[in-house]
Parts: structure tokens; sequence; C-alpha cells
């Protein structure tokens, strides 16, 4: 029997794939010409566009999608493997929106003649289509892949840059640590298989919620837990929560930026599309099982990524530990699932959306500055207030907002949100831990703030560069909006 | 025979890969822990199909997908250390040690206060 | 009729109002000289206007309450002395403030009492004003210097006209400050800066007990006005609480034996502030209150007798301190904390009407003798007795006047204070409380040392050998010397004006005289003055005061009370501050700061794990995933 | 009419977004943010006039808009007899602060960026007042964090980025706490609106649950207000904060704070204040003794005033600890009273500073009623309204708080606030006491002549100072009357001057430029009003009282509904 397949569902992942092919074709055939680098980005550009405008109309459209479904005949009832529903959408336009500045911010790194133009897009491309994949699958098979799709070019990607002994070493060390994390997610699966007796997520709920298993009570509930736990890995390695962490600083700082940029936004916003799917949808049922754990790694991912930030004196080293540090905060409503289901996952999408805006401008503006001084120490961003002044606000507020602080009112809406999920889960210490790592955080950011606007005796040049200054000014945008009307955020989570 | 069996020669073949990685020092050895630790999975999984008597297969289909990834990464893995040893003339991964906390901010010293910036610097600064 | 009793207390106001503000203002601040003698003259004139119409509206308002026909109902029960002489009263609130439980009214009141008070108050405010244009002719700050007296008046009024307590109480710290002002007003020399804060903390002190004591009253009555809380039943026991507070106010203001400590070093002050603040009007307002509110007294027997106890103790003390001290002023100090001492006896006697009658007659006399002492000091150059002697022939006027003042001290016959002191001796004999016999025998002996004090005070001015040298440069603290010759007129006349009161107020008192008690504490008097008289005699150069022998050191520094005060209380205090800005500085500021490096010694120790190695970074992951996968199992 | 309320709070927040056009240059900057606060003071000015004083208790000029559904967070403004008096004090302190920087250029120059600080300032303090919404009481609460750090930190004195950061952190810190109040108030009763809450007077919210919010909200309004162990943050922040930044810091920021009791804590959460009112009277009354004796023993003015501050909203605090109507009442006149007088301490001793380049009394040696006698009567003037004399605003809200503490609220023990009342007295007499030794120290004395040696120093540069030991440290020793020596005499007992400056030779006398010039009609300008009020205030209690009575009584449910 031939699984028909909904075109229309699939699209947007198929337009990206196809776009992916296209450019490598382009950099194949077209003859090599000095303004080529700039063609094939435009052409990622219109594909990302592209998909982006699709998946608005089917989000207008609204209803729900699925394809690649098994007959219910086999078993029980008809579970596919590829849904769009409204939690893939909001997932989609998220990775894609993230896609559009990644790729203006590619722009400027490939025209440095570094990189080699053509496979930059193509991985980047590949990426996002798993990012995009990833957000879709309702069964482990699709999950595993699409988030091998997502990881394997970002190594590359990582390592992409010539001669650059650092890049290397940042790809060596995130291949290793992705890779063990992926074998350990993998035997996590391979016993949740094992115990469930079935691949799709609604049937693993099926199975944890009628109660039977097939194994004898007290090992089925042991292995269930280890299984659990050990596929929670995969998506924490992803996530870079706390045993999973410590590989984010130096890959960040060895990364070229628009990568960092891509590890801190997409391949995070892939990992928790991951983890809420298996967490609330397969495993709904087991959730006195993981809550605890989700809670106690949430707390230690914040703390430590605050704390390791506290001493930075490196831009993006101190931005990846702030994103660890986000990433926890992002975390800590899955914990109150068991409390407030609907709300917990609703919070935490939204805190994600807001991260990702207010890092990606954070990200933009490292970007410019690190063209004019690679070294990229904070000492670098003293003074920019004085000579390049919409930049060094737009860093101002991209800080403030991260920090939770009005006037950056987007970070505050969303530690809002993310607080009352938790209170209302009653998960009382750890808002106290949330509030306390606030103001660390607060610390750190308040001080690179500070350092922009006291006065530097010597003047620095400044080069601009367009793309960034496009992707900044859309980031900023798109922060704006959510300060002033993050309802735009909630309503859409739902 | 009892589903243990492969179990347990599943876990103790992911244990000696995960004592692979820990363990050795040099590049392509690790990857190659790291297949042990992928084929150990691959084992757990058609143990369970065969055990389950899955009639839709799902534990070998996703034995299938692991090899590919398996392969994939594999190809990716050993690319990156090509690029390693280019730009490093060694592939011990011990001695990769430029990118870490202490390493980034040798040169700039530790913050002796707060914030890092004297005020008494910039007081004269000011106009 | 409310409105001429608010005129009363409004125009001092006014006067100082325009004193601070209006006296150097068309020509700006520059200090030259005759900008300063402008300033001085038109803060003259802005000072003593106003009084005088105080002065006048206030003979106008006692003479409608003469003709007013006694009321029916007493508002309060007994019928007072001054009742019978000034039997009409009138009230009026201006408005009510809700405070959201006991509401406080602002009401002025008017009634013999009040009206008597008055009159004594502005008429030694009138007098030490014309007094002041000559004792401060080229003072610098002569314009603040009027302001705040006229300031100071106008409290004092406020206090007598009060009908609401808090309203009192607001006058009540308001003479509080303008004494701080006042004692302060040589601010150069940090002694005088001192004195004036010791004076406004101790009096502060005795307030906070004061305030408390109106609290008790106005919860149980409902309101603070003082018709309604004397009208008011209110239980013995809160009656007894709320008195004795009200006794720590009276003891801060008027000097009594727990909180005394103040008044012999706010003689620091220029010496009109002496006679007008700590002679005839603050220091008689504790009094004052205790006669204002004398049916709630009554009613606490309890509290009357502490009131005795304190009494006895400080009239005796302060007496005998007297005699020891060689500053002039000093001794009218302790003497007036003595006299105060009587009117409290009196009071603790039971009869309000022979402490007010005395009140009255020692505010005169003991001005008198402040401002005569100002012209001697202005003759001699100082304060000490010991640089004075032989001043009868230079200056006789003033000697006339303070012979008139010592005569009224110490209770010689024609003098007021013959015919007063006897009444309060007389209340006193028959009285019938636990602490009488003890309260008579320190009255008779305090009547024999103040005779004593007196009479060495009046020698050693003005009998002896004359010992004036014209000093070069006065130190601070002093005003300037005049040439030898007697105090210019503006200075005399208010001393005359004072004179009279001093010698002849005594028969206007309309209470019979009881004349055994009175022969009694005369005769008393005598011998003191005659002991006194015979040491004189026999060296006429030395101190009588070397009879009180070993006690003399004590005596004359007041029995050590004050050093006392200094090392229980102010030193231990600033002791406690220091320790207080060292434990901020280290445990609570200590504490955060802590809390700060802590999270940056975290974030050290945090780091150490962050050394570059990727085979550290999955090792520590896969420890992690295991620690986390056995807790999940485990406790799960 | 109820866009009078958004008016006034958009018409700083445009003031401050016009300013970044280029236009404005130099003076047209200060101005500028003249111009705006007198319009924003003129439109309070209307919102007290047009109000109905009848029936001060109902909620007036209410705007109700739906902003963000998710958080159901509404955009509520409106004003009632609390928040009204508070508002016109904000924008009158802002005039005045803008009239005072329009005479003295700030130390750190860019006066356009601080003219733009201090508009949003008053944008976040302003609706912090207005706001009616829980959650946008919150944001407004913390619209002012930022601003008040670059106040601090790019404008303050010698150590100002330390104080900034821990000024900074430590609010935030304490807002953090005070959000998880509100969120479990928000959770447990379902809605934000405080009109709502209000009237509910509680209802819903189980016992120790609004013992759990009462301290989370309590804490973080405490460290605002600085109640006794959480007060560090402020004589550092106060000490390094230019004048301007220390007026509104003490002015209003500190009211903010105790504006959250009246308005959150006590009428939101009745049993949880019962449970923790003494624990409040407590804190309150060590505030009070730890502030008074912290003021004895400081040398720098402004340190001074700082810690007084910890002493008078310690009054505060027992004025709300009391539970009752009057102690409601004296809290909030208290509020009024502190902000008015201790913003004329610190508008003065920002000019003492500014003359004499210190802030150290030590250093300011003595005699400024003999230099500056207008600075020292002023000076005077505040201190004595500060004490709490009456016929002065700083009396009523001390002696209706000590009224309140005399019969706290039925449920709570009326010994212990007998003590508290007691201790509360001696409060004041240690308040008397550390304001006239100040006095004492700093105005009175022999002024130490200046003899001009050399050219004339930089004015606000810190100058090379050299003590002459003559100086008694021992404020108040009384009785031995220590001459006021010229010489170096060895100096009396009590701590070495700690010697901050090199040691120079002892006999070099205090270099300064020439004659230090008295009051400025600008500075006259932005200080008589807060004179004029202390009196008004102090004298006619009434203007206040009246105003807040109805709001409290309908906080306790006695008097008519709340609207």
């Amino acid at each position: 029997m031939i699984q028909s397949i909904d075109y229309s569902a699939v699209a947007v992942p198929l337009i990206l794939a196809l776009t992916a092919g296209l450019v490598l074709l382009l950099d194949a055939f077209l003859p090599a010409r000095p303004g080529g680098g700039r063609l094939l980005g435009v052409v990622a550009l219109g594909g990302v566009a592209v998909a982006l405008a699709v998946l608005v109309a089917q989000a207008v459209r609204g209803g729900e999608r699925r394809t690649f479904c098994v007959p219910p005949s086999l078993g029980s009832a008809a579970s596919c493997s590829f849904v769009l529903d409204r939690f893939t959408l909001v997932f989609m336009a998220l990775v894609l929106a993230a896609g559009v500045v990644v790729v203006l911010l590619s722009m400027a790194e490939t025209s440095g003649g570094r990189v080699p133009v053509g496979e930059w897009y193509f991985l980047l491309l590949g990426t996002l289509t798993g990012a995009v994949l990833l957000a879709a699958s309702r069964d482990l098979i699709m999950l595993v892949v699409s988030l091998e799709l997502v990881s394997l070019p970002v190594f590359a990607l990582t390592a992409m840059r010539r001669y650059d002994g650092r890049a290397s070493e940042a790809a060596l060390k995130l291949f290793l640590v992705s890779v063990v994390s992926t074998a350990i997610m993998l035997f996590g699966v391979s016993l949740l298989y094992g115990v469930t007796g079935s691949v799709h997520l609604d049937r693993i709920a099926a199975f944890y919620a009628s109660g039977q298993s097939a194994a004898p009570a007290g090992v089925g509930q042991g292995v269930t837990t280890v299984a659990i736990v050990l596929v929670l890995a995969g998506f924490g390695f992803k996530v870079a929560a706390v045993p999973f962490h410590f590989w984010a600083a130096d890959v960040y700082q060895g990364a070229p930026i628009p990568v960092a940029a891509l590890l801190s936004v997409i391949s995070k916003a892939a990992g928790f599309a991951g983890l809420v799917l298996i967490l609330t949808t397969a495993l709904a049922s087991q959730a006195a099982v993981w809550a605890p754990v989700v809670a106690v790694i949430a707390a230690l991912t914040m703390t430590a990524g605050n704390v390791l930030a506290m001493r930075q004196r490196h831009a993006v080293r101190l931005l990846a530990w702030s994103s660890v540090a986000q990433s926890g905060y992002i975390l800590a409503p899955l914990a109150a699932f068991a409390g407030v289901p609907r709300d917990a996952v609703g919070a935490s999408v939204a805190y994600l959306a807001f991260y990702a805006a207010m890092n990606l401008v954070a990200f933009g503006v490292v970007m410019l500055v690190s063209r004019a001084r690679e070294r990229n120490d904070l000492d670098d961003y003293q003074g920019l207030a004085f000579h390049s002044p919409v930049a060094a606000l737009s860093l101002a507020f991209s800080l403030i907002c991260l920090a939770g602080l009005p006037p950056g009112l987007a970070g505050l809406f969303a530690k809002v949100v993310v607080f009352r999920a938790i209170v209302d889960g009653g998960l009382g210490w750890l808002a106290v831990v949330m509030a306390v790592n606030t103001v660390i955080g607060l610390y750190y950011y308040i001080a690179w703030t500070a350092r922009l606007f006291t006065p530097l005796s010597t003047g620095t040049h400044r080069s601009g560069s367009a793309p960034v200054a496009v992707a900044v000014g859309l980031a900023v945008i798109v922060t704006l909006v959510f300060s002033v009307a993050p309802q735009v955020v909630l309503s859409a989570v739902g | 025979m009892h589903i243990v069996y492969p179990v347990v020669v599943s876990a103790l073949l992911f244990s000696i890969g995960v004592y692979g990685v820990l363990a050795r020092r040099n590049a392509i050895l690790v990857l190659m822990s790291v297949e042990l630790m992928l084929n150990a999975v691959n084992l757990n999984l058609v143990a369970f199909d065969v055990w389950l008597r899955d009639r839709l297969h799902g534990g070998q289909v996703l034995t299938l997908f692991v090899i590919v990834i398996a392969a994939a990464e594999i190809g990716l893995g050993l690319a990156i250390v090509l690029a390693v040893y280019r730009n490093r003339q060694s592939i011990d991964v011990d001695r990769l040690r430029d990118l870490s906390e202490t390493g980034a901010s040798e040169e700039a010293g530790p913050p002796e206060e707060p914030v890092g910036v004297g005020e008494d610097a910039d007081r004269e600064a000011r106009p | 009729m409310i409105s001429v009793v608010v005129l009363i207390v409004l125009l001092p106001f006014v006067a100082a109002v325009a004193g601070l503000l209006g006296s150097r203002w068309p020509r700006g601040g520059s200090r030259t000289k005759e900008n300063d003698r402008a300033a001085a003259r038109r803060a003259a004139w802005f000072a003593i206007a106003p009084v005088t119409g105080s002065l006048l509206l206030t003979l106008w308002l006692a003479s409608w309450s003469a003709r007013a026909l006694p009321r029916g109902s007493a508002s309060y029960t007994g019928a007072r002395f001054w009742a019978g002489l000034l039997p009409g009263s009138t009230e009026g609130t201006l408005t009510m403030v809700e405070t959201g439980s006991v509401p406080i009214s602002f009401t002025l009141r008017a009634d013999g009492l009040s009206i008597l008070i008055g009159v004594l108050v502005v008429v030694v405010a009138l007098a030490v004003q014309v007094y002041s244009v000559g004792y401060m002719r080229d003072d610098p700050r002569h314009p603040s210097y009027s302001a705040f007296i006229s300031l100071f008046t106008s409290a004092m009024l406020l206090v007598v006209y009060a009908g609401d307590l808090i309203v009192l109480y607001a006058g009540w710290e308001i003479m509080g400050l303008c004494s701080y002002l006042l004692i302060g007003h040589w601010w150069e020399d940090r002694a005088n800066s001192r004195a004036a804060v010791k004076a406004f903390l101790v009096t502060r002190l005795g307030d906070v007990g004061f305030l408390f004591g109106i609290f008790t009253l106005g919860f149980a009555a409902g309101s603070f006005r003082i018709d309604d809380v004397l009208s008011a039943d209110i239980p013995r026991g809160t009656l007894i609480t709320a008195t004795m507070l009200l006794l720590a106010g009276v003891a801060g203001k008027s000097a009594q034996v727990p909180l005394q400590t103040w008044l012999p070093d706010a003689m620091a002050g220029p010496t009109p502030i002496s006679a007008l603040i700590h002679a005839a009007t603050m220091v008689a307002a504790g009094i004052f209150i205790v006669a204002r509110l004398y049916p709630a007294f009554l009613g606490a027997q309890p509290t009357l007798d502490v009131l005795a106890v304190v009494a006895a103790i400080g009239m005796l003390g302060a007496a005998l301190a007297a005699l020891a001290q060689d500053d002039l002023k000093r001794v009218l100090a302790y003497s007036t904390i003595s006299q105060l001492a009587y009117m409290a006896a009196g009071l603790a006697a039971g009869s309000d009407k022979a402490a007010i009658f005395h009140l009255l007659t020692h505010g005169a006399f003991k001005a008198l003798l402040f401002l005569g002492a100002g012209a001697v000091i202005h003759h001699v150059g100082s304060n000490l007795m010991t640089h004075m002697g032989g001043l009868r022939t230079s200056i006789p006027i003033t000697f006339a006047a303070m012979t008139v003042g010592f005569a009224a001290l110490m209770g010689l016959p024609p003098a007021s204070g013959f015919f007063s002191k006897d009444a309060v001796i007389a209340a006193i004999e028959h009285s019938h409380s636990p602490a009488q016999p003890f309260l008579y025998g320190a009255a008779l002996l305090t009547v024999g040392v103040t005779g004593a004090y007196a009479m060495r005070a009046w020698l050693r001015t003005f009998f002896g050998p004359a010992r004036v040298e014209a000093l070069p440069e006065p130190p601070p603290g002093t005003a300037h010397v005049f040439d030898g010759r007697e105090a210019p007129r503006s200075m005399l006349w208010p001393i005359g004006v004072l004179a009279v009161p001093a010698l002849l107020l005594g028969f206007a008192g309309v209470t019979e005289v009881d004349w055994g008690s009175a022969l009694v504490s005369l005769i008393v008097a005598l011998l003191g003055a005659g002991v006194v008289y015979a040491f004189w005699r026999g060296a006429p150069h030395q101190d009588p005061a070397r009879m009180l022998g070993p006690f003399r050191t004590a005596c004359e520094r007041a029995f050590y009370v004050d050093e006392a005060y200094r090392a229980v209380f102010a030193r231990p205090v600033l002791r406690l501050a220091r320790g207080v800005v060292r434990t901020d500085g280290q445990v609570v500021d200590g504490a955060v700061r802590g809390a700060g490096r802590l999270t940056m010694s975290l974030s050290g120790f945090v780091r150490l794990a962050q050394n570059g190695n990727a085979q550290l970074y999955v090792t520590g992951l896969l420890a992690g995933l295991l620690l986390i996968t056995v807790a999940a199992v485990v406790l799960g | 009419m109820s866009w009078l309320l958004l008016a006034l709070l958009a018409v700083p927040l445009a003031g401050a977004a016009s300013l970044t056009a280029p236009a404005f240059r130099g003076r047209a900057v200060s101005l500028h943010g003249i111009a705006v606060s007198a319009v924003t003071f003129v439109l309070a000015v209307v919102v007290a006039a047009v109000f109905d004083y009848g029936d001060a208790g109902r909620m007036r000029l209410q705007t109700d808009w739906s902003w963000i559904p998710g958080l159901d967070l509404r955009f509520h403004l409106g004003v009632d007899g609390i928040s009204l008096p508070l508002v016109v004090l904000t924008a009158l302190l802002s005039l005045l602060c803008f009239v005072h920087l329009a005479g003295h250029p700030p130390d750190g120059g860019r006066l356009r960026a601080l003219v733009f600080t201090l508009l949003v300032l008053e944008v976040g303090m302003i609706g912090t007042f207005l706001a009616l919404d829980l959650l946008l009481f919150f944001v407004f609460f913390e619209v002012v964090l930022i601003p008040m750090y670059f106040v601090i930190a790019i404008w303050g004195g010698r150590h100002r980025r330390a104080a900034a950061v821990k000024f900074i952190l430590y609010t935030l810190l304490g807002s953090a706490v005070l959000l998880l109040g509100l969120l479990v108030i928000w959770t447990q009763t379902g809605t934000l609106d405080m009109v709502e809450l209000t009237a509910r007077h509680g209802a819903g919210i189980a016992r120790s649950v609004q013992i759990v919010a009462f301290l989370a909200v309590g804490i973080g309004l405490a460290v605002k207000t600085p109640m006794w162990p959480l007060h560090t943050w402020l004589p550092d922040a106060h000490t390094e904060a230019p004048t301007v930044g220390s007026v509104l810091l003490a002015g209003v920021l500190l009211k903010m704070g105790s504006y959250g009791f009246a308005r959150i804590a006590i009428p939101i959460l009745p049993e949880g204040a019962a449970a923790l009112a003494p624990w409040l009277g407590a804190l309150a009354v060590v505030g009070i003794i730890y502030g008074s004796l912290a003021c004895l023993a400081q040398r720098d003015l402004k340190r001074m005033i700082a810690y007084s501050s910890v002493g008078h909203m310690g009054f505060v605090l027992l004025g709300f600890a009391t539970l009752t109507p009057v102690g409601m009442n004296a809290a909030l006149f208290g509020n009024i009273a502190h902000g008015l007088i201790t913003g004329l301490l610190f508008f003065v001793a920002g000019g003492i500073k500014e003359r004499y380049g210190t802030a150290d009394m030590v250093r300011l040696g003595g005699g400024m009623l003999r230099r500056l006698p207008y600075i020292g009567s002023l000076l005077t003037f505040a201190c004595v309204a500060s004490l709490g004399l009456p016929g002065l605003a700083g009396f009523w809200g001390e002696m209706l708080a000590l009224l309140g503490a005399f019969r706290p609220a039925a449920g709570l023990s009326r010994p212990l606030f007998l003590v508290f009342m007691a201790v509360g007295g001696v409060g004041t007499v240690l308040t008397a006491a550390y304001f006239l030794v100040m006095l004492s120290r700093v105005t009175h004395g022999r002024a130490r002549e200046i003899v001009p040696v050399g050219p004339p120093l930089a004015s606000s540069e810190e100058v090379r100072v050299v003590l002459g030991p003559g100086e008694p440290v021992e404020p108040v020793a009384t009785g031995t009357a220590v001459a006021d020596v010229e010489d170096s005499g060895p100096a009396p007992s009590g701590a070495r001057l700690p010697r901050a400056d090199a040691p120079a030779p002892s006999g070099a006398r205090l270099p300064r430029a020439g004659r230090l010039a008295d009051v400025t009609a600008g500075e006259l300008a932005a200080w008589v009003p807060l004179v004029a009020l202390t009196i008004l205030f102090g004298v006619w209690p009434k203007a206040l009282l009246a105003l807040t009575g109805p709001a409290v009584q309908a906080i306790f449910g006695l008097g008519g509904g709340a609207g």
C-alpha cells in the first residue's frame, strides 16, 4: 500500500530543501563572479521568504493537516508522523524568522571570502529544513532523523572557515558532545520502544494512559524512567541544559557569529520543540516522573548560566552563557506541566519567541562590532554610544530586554509569563531561584550596558555592513513589536 | 530466548563505547567508540522488534535510519578531524585547549572590581 | 470676643515673621555697620509695636472678663480664685481635624487663669524687648534675636490660650525651639551652641512623656479639647498614668528635679532671654499646665505625692547649689529651680491658688533680678561675683531695684514674695498628704537657705570693696562693656516697671495672710540671712559660701547630677552610635557585599570546569546524566 | 476628563522622546526640561482641582483599556485620595529639580542625556502612583530602575559605579520578590484589578496564602521603603547620587515603596497584614532607632540625611503597622512631609557640597551661618522641620503614627505597640539630637578663615585638605567649655581624625576659591516652594488629612465601599 502524501502539508520543508538543492547547483554551475556570493545569499533568502509566505497562508487557512499516516487497520487508531497544527506553525514561524536573520548575517560572513559560499547556504538551508521537520514530527523515527538533520550541518558550518584552528577545534568539540548525546538519546528511544512497543507518540501516550505494560510492573516503571531521562539527554544537549552545557561557550566563541546565532536560537528552538513534543504528547501521563527532573535541571541551568556569565570578558562567551541561562528560564515552566498543562507549554514557547528576538539583536550588533575589532572583548564596546549610537542603543535595548527590566518590556513580559506559570504550578522554590537568577543576570547585563555609555577617549573606526544592519533592524523592530504588543505572541501560542 | 540477553549485551556494548569515548586520546578512536555505542542501540532496537513481534517493524525501520545516521556522522566527523589535523597538526583531543575560560581571558586579565572599568580612568576622560 | 484672643496670639507671630524677613529686606544681605544698625532699629520696631498691641488687648480682655457675670455652672468643679477675680471665659474653634481616631480641634480658650498668665507673659515680654534694644545695641544679629523673642511670646501665648491639648503641645514645642535658638544666640562659641542643644534635648525628652500623657487623656475622653477632658469621667488608673506622664513634660519644661540640668547651662544665652524664658514664662508653663488640668491632677493623689517629693528635693538641692555658685546668673538660675519647686509644692499641697499667686509674683521679681543682673554684668563686664563688689554707689537705680527683687525673693514683708511664699507654706501646712511633714520641713529649710543665698548675692554684688577694672575686650558670651556709667535709660525703664509689681503685687493677693506660718518663715529667712551676714562681716573679701565647708564643691557642681547624666546617657549613646555605624558597615552591609563576593567566588569555582578539554565535557555530561537517572529512579 | 491622567504620562514621555531630535543645544535642553515638567505639574494641579474632594474615597478619572489579554494586564489608571497628593508631589519635585538643574549644570556634563533620563524617571514615578492594575503597577515600579541607575552611575560622585550597581541589584531583588507576591495574589483571586481586590477585602484568599503573599509583597516594598535590615543600598546611593538624583530618590522613589503598602499590601491582604503587623512594627521601630543612631555618628552630610530617611520612613512603616485609619493617615501624611523636607535637605546639602567641594562635616569646619547666612538658615529650617517641630509638616506624620501605635487595630497586641510607641518617642529625641548636633558642627562655631593661597583651584574638584585637629570631634561635650582654639592643640579624646589624605604639614590653611557665593536666585526658586508647602501642611494638616481620610476609611471598610 502506498501512503498518500498531502503535499500542501509538507510544502514548507519541501521548499526549503529544494532551495538548498538549487543553491548548490547554482554554486556549481555559475561562473565564479565577484558578486556570486551575494546572489546565492539572495536566493537562499528568497527560499526562506517563500517558505514563510506559504506558512502564513497555511496559518491563515487554519485547520490541521496530517500526512505520512499509518492506516488504522494495523493495530490501534490511525496515527500520523507529520502533523501541521498550531504548535507546529508557531515553531515553524519562529525558526523561519530566525532563519531570515541568520541568512542576512551570513551574507556579511560569506562576503569575507574565507568561507565557501555555496556549501554555507546549502548547509544553512539544511538545518532550517531539519528544524521545520522536527516541529512537525509525531513519531520517534522522524524526530531522531530531523534532530540529526538539524545537528549535522551545524558541525560542518562551524568548521567551514578555512585555516581557522579555533573553528575546527570548536567543531570537533561540538561534534563529540553531540554525537555522544545522540547515542544516549537513541539508547533511550530504543528502551522506550521496547517498553511501549510503538514508535508513534500518540500510541506511546495511549500505552501509558492505559497503564498496562508488557514487562512486569516494577521493571517496566524503572525502565520507563531510565528511558525518559536518556531521551531527555538528547534534547538537553540541544538546549544546553546543565549537565550538557559545557560545550556552549567554547563552541560559540570558536564558531563564526552567524553560526553562534544559529546555535543559540534555531537549534535551541528545535531542541525545545522536540522536548515539548516528547514530554507533553508522548509522556504526558508520566509527568510525575519527569516534572521534578525538568525542574531541577531548569534551576541548575539558569544558575550555572548566570554564574558563569558573571566574570566573562569576551562578548560572545558572555552571550553563550546568557543563552544557557535563558534556556533555564524556558525550561522552568515545563516543570509546572503537572499543575497547569496548557499554560506551561504556552509560557515556555512564548518566552522562547521573545528570547529569539532579543538574542538575535544582540548577536547582530556583536557581528557589527566584531567586523571592526576581531578580538571581541567587552572593552571594545566601551563608548560605543558615542560613535555608533544606533548600534549601541539597540544592543543596550536587547541586553535590558534579556535582563527583564523596562524599558525592555518584551523581556519583562516574558519573565512575568514564566513566573506566572511557575507560581500557578505551585513550584514556589523554583520561582525564588529564578528571582535570584534575574538579579545575577542583571549584574552582567547592566555591566555591559554601562560600558556602552561610558566615554572612551580614543574614537574607533566603525565599518558598517548593510545586511547585518538590516538584520539588526529587523530583529529590533520585532522586539519592539513584542514589547508594545506581547499579545501577538501570547494569542498565537494560545 | 528471553529478551534480557540482547538487552544486557547491548547495554554492555554501550558501556564499552562510553569507555572508549572517555579513555582514548586519539580523535579517530573516539569516533570508533561512538560507532560502537550506535551499534549497541541497533542491537537493542532489533531485539525489541522481534520480541514485540511488531507488525509495523518500527524497531527495524529505526535501525536502518540509525545506521544511515551513523554513517553520515562518521563521514562528517572524519572531515572535521582532518580539518583539525590540518590546522593543529595533531588530533589529540586533550591538547585542543585553545577555546577555554582561562584561555579566553588570559590577555585581558581578571576584572579588578565588579564592573571592570576604573572610574578614575574615565573620570579624567570626561571634558 | 475670641477674635481678640486670636489677635493677641497672632500679633507677636506677625512681628516675628516681619522681623525675620523684613528687617534687612531692601538693602540685601550686605553686613556693613550702618546696615546692621538700621536693621536693628527696624527690627526693634517690628518687635515692640505688636507686643504692645497684644498687651493692650490682653488688658481689655481682662477688664471684659472681670465685668462679665460669673457663669452659672463653672465648666469645671470648684470656684477658682481667679474665677472670682475674672469670671468671664470665652472659647472658639477654628476647625476640627479628622485624624481617623481622636479628632483634633484648633480651639483657643481664654478664662481667668489664662488671662492672668497672659498678662504676666506680655508684660515681661514687652519689658524684655525694650530692655534688649539697649542690651544688644550693636549685636549684628539683633533682628533675628528680637524676631525669635516675638515668636517665643506668640508660642507662650498659644500655650496659655490653647483650648485643645494638641494645640497646647504645638505651642509647647515651639517654645522649646525658641529657647534653643535664643540660648545659642552667640553661637560663635561652641559651648553656647552645645548648651542650647542640651536645653532642647532635655526638654524634648520631657515632651515625649508629655505627648504620651496627652494621648492617654485624649483617648480616655474621646477628644483633645480641655473642657471635654476635664468633664469626662476617666477611670482612676488611666488618670494616674496620664498625670504621671504629664509630670514628665512639666519636669522637663519647668526644670524640676529629674530634668533640671539644662537650666543652669541655659544661662549661656543673653540675660534678657534668661529673664523672659528662664525665669518668668517658659519655666512657669509646666506649673501652668498642672493648674490648667488641676481637676485631673486632684483625681490622681499618687501623682501629687510624687510631685511633692520631687518638689521637696528640688527646692532644697537647688537652694544649696545657688548658695555655692560664683556666677550671678547661675545663682538666679538655681534660685528659679528652687522657687518653681515651691510652686510645685503648692500644687502638691492641693492649693493651685497659692501656686499661681507665687508664679505671678515670682515672674515679676525674678525677671526684675535678671534684668538687674544684666545691668550689673554690663557694668562689670563679667558674670562672676568675684569681679563685683561695692556697686551700690556706681549704679544706684539698679541697686535699689535689685534690693526690692532680693527682698521679694527672701520673702521680706513689704515685697510680694512674702505674701505668695506665705500662701504656699500655709497651703503645705494645712495639706494632709502622706508626704506633708517631709515637704513642710524641706519648705522651711529652703526658706532659710533662700534667705542665705539672696543675702550672699546681694552683699557680694553691691557691698564690700569695689573691684571694678574696665576689661579691654569682653570675653565671648557677654555684651560689650559700658564705661562705668549707669545702664542706658532704655534698660532702666523696664527694670523700674518690673520693680512695681515685685513690690506691690503681694497686696493684690486677696487671700488672707496666715500670720502664724508667715512669722515662722520670716524668722527662718532672717536667721539664714543673719548667718551669711556674720560670715561676710568677718571677711568681706572672701566668699561667705565657705560656711558650707566640705559640701561647697558638691553644691557648686549641683551634686554632680550633670556629670552623672552625661556619663550615663550622653557618652554611651555616642559610643552606641559609633557601634551602630560600624555594625551597619560590617554586618548588615557586609552581608550584602558578602553575597556579591560569594557569587563571584562561586563563578570562579564553576569556571574551573571549563578548561577546554572536550573529553572532560563528555565526562561531565555522562556523570550528570548518571546522577539524574539514579535520582529519578530512586526518588521517582 | 479621564484623558488627564493619560496626558500626565504622555507629556513627559513625549518630552523625552522629542529630546532625541538634534535640534536641542545647550540652554535649550534645560529650558525644554523645565517646560515639559512645568506642563506636567500644571496637569497635576488641574487633576487636583478637578478632583471631587467630597468623596475622596472613590477612584476618579479612571481609564481602563485592555493591553495584554494573555496576561490580562489592563492599562487601568485612576487617582483617589491616597495617590493624588503623591502625584502632585512627584510633579512638583521634578519641576523643582529641572529648575535647579538649569542653574547648576551636572558634574558629569551630557545635560541632554540627564534631562532625558529624568523625564523617563518622571513617567515611571507618576505611572506607579496612577496604576490600578497589579502588573501595571509592577511595570512602572521597574521603569524607574534603569534611569535612576544611569543618573547615579554617570553623574554621581567618586564611588558612583559600585553604589549604582548595588542600588539596582538590591532593588531588582526586591521587585522580583514583589512580582512573586503579586502573582500569588493573581493566581488566588484570578483578577489583577486593585479596585476590585480592595473591595473584596481579601475574600477568596486563604489566610496562610495571604501571609505568604504579604511577606513577598512586603519584602519587595520594604527594600524600596528602606525598612531596617534591607536599607544598606540607600546611604551609598544617596552619597554618590547628584543633587537632582538624591532629591528624586529620597523625595519620590522611597514613597513608591510605602505607597505600595497603602495600595496593595494592606487593603488586599488584610489577614496577612494582621498576622505580620507586629513584625512590620518591630522592624520599623528598630529602623527609627538604628537610623537615628547611625546619623549621630556620621561624618558625611548627605550620608547622614540618607540615614535620616531610614529613620523617618520607620515612622511611616510604624503608621502602617498599626493597621488603623489614623496610622494609615499618619503614614500617608509622613510620606508627603518627608518628600518635601528631605527634598529640601538634599537641595541644601547639594548646594553646600557644590560650594565647599565636600560634604564631610569635619572638613566643612563651622560657622556656615557666618559665611553663608541664607544657606545656613535654610539648612536650620530644614533640620528643624525634619526633627518634627509642630507647626511644620514633619510633626503630624510622626505624632499621628505614635497616636496610632497608642491604640493599634483590634487583633494586635496592645502592650507590644505601646512599647513601639515609647521607642518611637525616644526615636524623636534621638532625631532631634543628631540634627541639632549636625547644626552645631556645621552652622555654629567660628568660620575657618579662608586664606586664598595660590591660584584658585577648580571649584568642585576634591582639594587636598588638612584638618586643624583643634576641631572637637565629640559633638556633645557639655560642661567643660572646650575652647574652639584655632591652633593645633591636641585633638580631644575620641577617634583620631582618619588621615584620608596624605598628611601635609598641619599649619597649611584650607586653600579654597575666594568668598563663597550665598544662595542664588535659581536655587531660591527651587527651594522656596518646598519651604512654603512644609509650613502650609504644618499649620493646616487638614489640607492632606481631609484627602486621605475618606480613602483610608474605604480601605478599612468602615466608610462607604470603594468606588
